[in-house]
């Protein structure tokens, strides 16, 4: 066990997989000999050369693309994505072809590559260095789509998301690449995917939550217990597959659901949670699902701390969900 | 500093360093440039086999038998020609149009046929429209719909086979279309930066769709565009079997050396529709089209072997007649296959299925059992 | 009035647009002399010339990203995209730009764009010629997104899109270009944004549907009828911005619900109303809402048939809801 | 029909069709080539005030009071030059680095400062980082973060221009990194295709954050890529105001005439990190930034100037004086304005708001009076 940042246990999961396997490599901007702009490559180009850790030419197409070949080949890439702002050019590549290989193959052609993205807002980036667009993915049939919120859970999905066999772009929240630090147990120890994680449990209203939102939705809880409101919080971090057994769970248990996410609504990934309540734990339902998410805007720069949620959105959200009757 | 450059309209000065001789159909002795005798009368047989399952097919699909075809007719040479140069080992990534390629290189003409009748013998398991053939057999990647998708796709496998140190090399096989798609840029890009093996293998049939050649883009050729990139490219006579092979041989030793892709910009001419879904007449000229049949690749070579006398009349008919019988026998195997299971479309979304997917097959079997639904 | 099919529908809409303002061009692959490979912008070329009838090189980029040009120096370009599932080479032109210039010039620079293009399955067109992926667009804030289902919506809806002052996504269904025809007004009718259109009256269950799911989910509350319930019937057409008193309005009175997309399910646009309901229609309803919808794999090609939601499945799950206590 | 292009390493051939000479400070004469004396000094006064300000916004950010910065050191002549060619009426589509142009083009600094503290001065209304400047009135077109979309977009500002006959070019800015992006290729073979009055104007200074020119693509340079479009690409020193504003006015008057788009790469180097986020003592030699900085452009002016006594020392000095002053100035000014307004997120999504987004305004409007959220 050792102390680490969310980011340096993303670096140390990148590390842990390239040494275990010589076929696992890194190619993206900036990911060599600057180590990333975030750093999260840092030192693995000394490593292990410019061979596995590539710098590749500023096109996310030809990052994607060439990653869909090296799988095919047989390599394990794992591309990065500086900003997942900046992963569109690469879109047709992501949801034409890489979601779509082994199926369309009819199991020949299994397409194993792992997009590392760091997303999300609380950096003042604007709307370039900010969005939460998940819910494309997640709506895309033959993607996995995973997030962590604890340094344990970058480490332990990063390295299944490795040794996994299907594509999985891997969202890493940025916001809390350093204010999150925690124990990461040393080797390949994985978190598996489809398991939603408890972070707290209660009894009158069900959290949703991951990524980013889950600190500040931790905190709000903090504060509903003060007001006499015991909420439980659920980490989703697997999207695609979701612990929908989880999820029904803590509804049939609480009654009450309150879905969190940066993203804008509007067709985003709450309403995913909502609709499967909505329909599977509907005779559980005390109340409206209530989501607390970004606005249906672009996202702003000056006033981003308007359009996130925050502790006291979430928990204004929950306090009237919990009571609502 | 200040320096203008002009090469565009001089015609010239592209082959001011050219390399390889013209071509000629007599100039053979390199090996890596010669067709045996009996490798020509082989391509023809195989050029011959795909003219005529192409002719097959068109029928098969106007009288509702498949659902869609894609014709090649026009391309045999420059589709043949290239297969022959590829090695066991070597990975194809087609575009939908590659049929004579995947007979050339080894493909049974009858799981051919299954994917295009997309039958329980179809290794795609029906997933796709006919034409978008794939197998993992003859690294054959299964083609997709999207265009130029398959460029880049094949730059990241050759740089991987180089990473290996693998002696293959890559094959694109895309459309003069196809050189004005995103891919088409990242992925010359690319192979040029990490010179990677890749043969980017271009059929200019004149067209893509209704849009003719001279209103893609404004280079002379599609060829030089590979200059942008840091490498060489070649415009080739893609009627011209040997040219054709040869240049691809050519690209196929330089890659292996180490010295990086090579564009081939095989000119020939689409003598079909687009698809079994378009009507050329409404956009393209007959005397374009008679023009270009002038040129026939089947013909050509036809000629060329009669001329070199290693073909005579009787044993070109037993060509043409073993080709027959062959569609022939395939098709009514094809056409005796059963259909694809109806629970396959469930499959093969992951590696093992979701818990959602695991649901919507017990939703599925629900509703095929209580005859909501119905094979 | 004039009996019409849905293209020729879509390509009076057309015709009538640009004979009214010449700022108003259309640009695409094989939309001028070839008349669009399902025709719609047949007979324009003749009419208007190369000039505002153009054939673009192979390059979806290019095409919006050209048209976004265009839209800014104050033309009114509508850029044909052959099929949504060739969208995606100018998805970062759509979501990062389109969808965001007004915004983030602050309101300096509308972009009036509209893109036109044909979706769905039941052609046997396979993966890359079927696919509904609306809720991507749906979830990007800054667009509008409709899809009508009958000729007179084809023309009105695309009138209002030319003459809005937003980017508008319009979405033609293919599967019934020619199959539904219906009367349409002559000239300038418009049929505005954000109005469900009711297609059937009912009280006991409420069936939101769009495209060229309409059709059949009309088939089905046939079907119940003649067992004795009551379907609603809502045509949405306008997915952004939604008609959501509309939406509300019906459970109110059915308390029940079901949601048709041939979209695959997981993140899809259904998700977006169950949740719209299950917040704001929470206590009329009296049942799980149930989503009839693709399944959550690529577009299948030989059992697209087994993978399209038809008449039968929509009564199916429609009479499960209507009884279910 | 066999040919074999090999003019990647030929730099002779290049240059075989030079229009225009070798570029010398004093080559003057055609009116189109030539900056009066009051219009290089001009210049180089916007050179020094381009200067201090981003020396400034420097320190600001690493005071923090502003978010983010994007400094342009060493590409000032690049910017003025280019910015200078210009008439009113073209239209401007910039990167985040084109400070310069917007100052040379007549944008007052305070608009700038304001939009760099996203404060209720700021046209864009503080939805952007710092540096994604739009300024509808002067034509500049609002930058955005994702490399390479404006360069399409110019494209089809200039087809608008040139289909109402207006009489104006677009000018697409951009780095070398993004020669490597989709929209690169799609804008330069639609402007090919449709001849537009665009020019590509490329300020290649060495470096795509921490990827050098070498790395990013084997074309040996960038304007030749245009030749793949079929259309002139040209380098000119982008340290030589002169030798840019030339190859600008050029490149403009042939769009203007109707022949089409020019490509212009402009050689600079970036002074400066990328960005405030990033490090170069990294990736880059402190030996190569020096050498680089031997040939600082606006060094190079003030030698010019002073050479050709259209300057002296005093002179000098109070320029660099009256930018400091101008700078200053502004800054407080821009200090002093008030932020934005915190309702203002919500507007303008579309024309007009949806009733989802008027809904989320209530929302909105109960959480700032109940006190949820703090402005
Ligand atoms: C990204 C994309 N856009 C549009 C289409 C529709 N489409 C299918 S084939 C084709 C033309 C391709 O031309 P070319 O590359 O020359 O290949 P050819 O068909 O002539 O072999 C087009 C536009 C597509 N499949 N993919
Ligand atoms: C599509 C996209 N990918 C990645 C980035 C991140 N990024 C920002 S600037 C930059 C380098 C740009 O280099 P260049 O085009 O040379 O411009 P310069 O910054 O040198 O002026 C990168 C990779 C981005 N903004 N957009
Ligand atoms: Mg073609
Ligand atoms: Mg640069």
């Amino acid at each position: 066990m050792t102390e680490l940042t969310l980011v340096q246990a993303v670096n140390r999961g990148l590390q842990e997989a390239m040494r275990a396997d010589s076929d696992v490599l890194v190619l993206g901007e900036d990911v060599g000999v600057n180590g990333g702009v975030f750093r999260a490559t840092e030192g693995l180009f000394k490593e292990f050369g410019a061979e596995r850790v590539i710098d590749t030419p500023l096109s996310e197409t030809g990052i994607v693309g060439t990653a869909i070949g090296m799988a095919l080949y047989g390599l394990k890439p794992i591309a990065e994505i500086q900003f997942l702002d900046f992963i569109y050019p690469a879109f047709d590549q992501i949801v034409s072809e890489l979601a779509k290989f082994r199926y369309r193959s009819g199991g020949q052609y299994p397409c194993h590559v792992v997009i590392r993205t760091p997303y999300g807002g609380g950096i003042r980036g604007g709307l370039y260095h900010s969005q939460s667009t998940e819910a494309y993915f997640c709506h895309t049939p033959g993607l996995k789509v995973v997030v962590p919120s604890t340094p344990a859970d970058a480490k332990g999905l990063l390295l299944t998301a490795v040794h996994d066999e299907d594509p999985v772009l891997f969202l890493e929240p940025k916001r809390i690449y350093r204010s999150v630090t925690g124990e990461v147990p040393e080797g390949d120890v994985r978190v598996p995917f489809g398991v939603a994680r408890t972070v707290r449990e209660g009894t009158d209203v069900s959290l949703y939550a991951y990524g980013a939102m889950v600190p500040p939705t931790v905190e709000a809880a903090e504060t509903l217990a003060a007001d006499g409101i015991s909420a439980e919080v659920i980490d989703l971090r697997s999207l695609v597959p979701l612990d929908e057994a989880a999820v029904i769970a803590s509804v049939e248990k609480t009654g009450r659901a309150v879905v969190v996410h940066e993203a804008a609504r509007f067709c985003g990934y709450g309403g995913e949670i909502a609709a499967l309540l909505a329909e599977k734990a509907f005779y559980s339902l005390k109340a409206p699902i209530a989501r607390v998410t970004g606005y249906d805007t672009p996202f702003p720069y000056a006033l981003e701390n308007l359009y996130l949620p925050n502790a006291q959105t979430i928990a204004h959200a929950a306090r009237a969900t919990a009571r609502a009757t | 500093m200040y320096r203008y450059i002009a090469r565009t309209v001089n015609e010239d000065a592209l082959m001011a360093k050219s390399t390889a001789p013209k071509s000629s159909p007599t100039a053979e002795g390199a090996s890596e440039g010669s067709l045996t005798p009996e490798r020509r009368v082989a391509a023809y047989r195989l050029m011959v086999l795909a003219r005529l399952t192409d002719e097959r097919c068109l029928v098969l699909q106007r009288q509702g038998r498949i659902g869609f075809y894609v014709p090649l007719q026009g391309q045999e040479a420059a589709q043949v020609g290239a297969g022959l140069a590829l090695e066991p080992g070597d990975w194809a990534f087609p575009a939908y149009r590659e049929l004579g390629v995947a007979l050339t290189i080894g493909v049974p003409l009858g799981s051919i046929l299954d994917q295009l009748f997309a039958n329980s013998g179809d290794v795609t398991k029906g997933r796709q429209m006919p034409n978008h053939f794939g197998f993992r057999s003859h690294n054959f990647v299964v083609a997709s719909s999207p265009i130029g998708t398959q460029i880049t796709q094949a730059v990241g496998a050759a740089m991987a086979a180089q990473r290996r140190g693998d002696a293959i090399v890559s094959i694109a096989f895309f459309g003069d279309g196809a050189t004005s798609s995103n891919d088409f840029h990242a992925a010359l890009n690319f192979a040029g930066v990490f010179k990677a093996p890749t043969i980017f293998f271009c059929q200019n049939n004149g067209w893509a769709i209704s849009l003719p050649r001279a209103k893609q883009t404004q280079s002379p050729t599609l060829a030089e565009k590979a200059l942008a990139y840091g490498f060489p490219g070649e415009v080739v006579d893609g009627n011209d079997l040997t040219a054709v092979y040869r240049a691809v041989r050519a690209a196929r030793a330089r890659a292996l050396s180490g010295e990086g892709p090579t564009m081939i910009e095989a000119q020939v001419y689409r003598f079909g529709p687009h698809s079994t879904s378009d009507d050329p007449r409404r956009y393209r000229a007959d005397a374009e089209l008679e023009a270009a049949k002038q040129k026939d690749p089947v013909v050509r070579l036809q000629k060329e072997l009669m001329a070199e006398h290693l073909l005579d009349e009787t044993a070109d008919r037993a060509i043409w007649e073993a080709a027959k019988a062959e569609v022939a026998a395939a098709l009514t195997a094809a056409e005796k296959t059963a259909p694809v299971d109806p629970h396959s479309f469930l499959d093969d979304v992951f590696a093992s299925p979701t818990p959602r997917l695991v649901d919507e097959r017990v939703r599925f079997e629900e509703l095929l059992r209580d005859g909501v639904v119905k094979p």
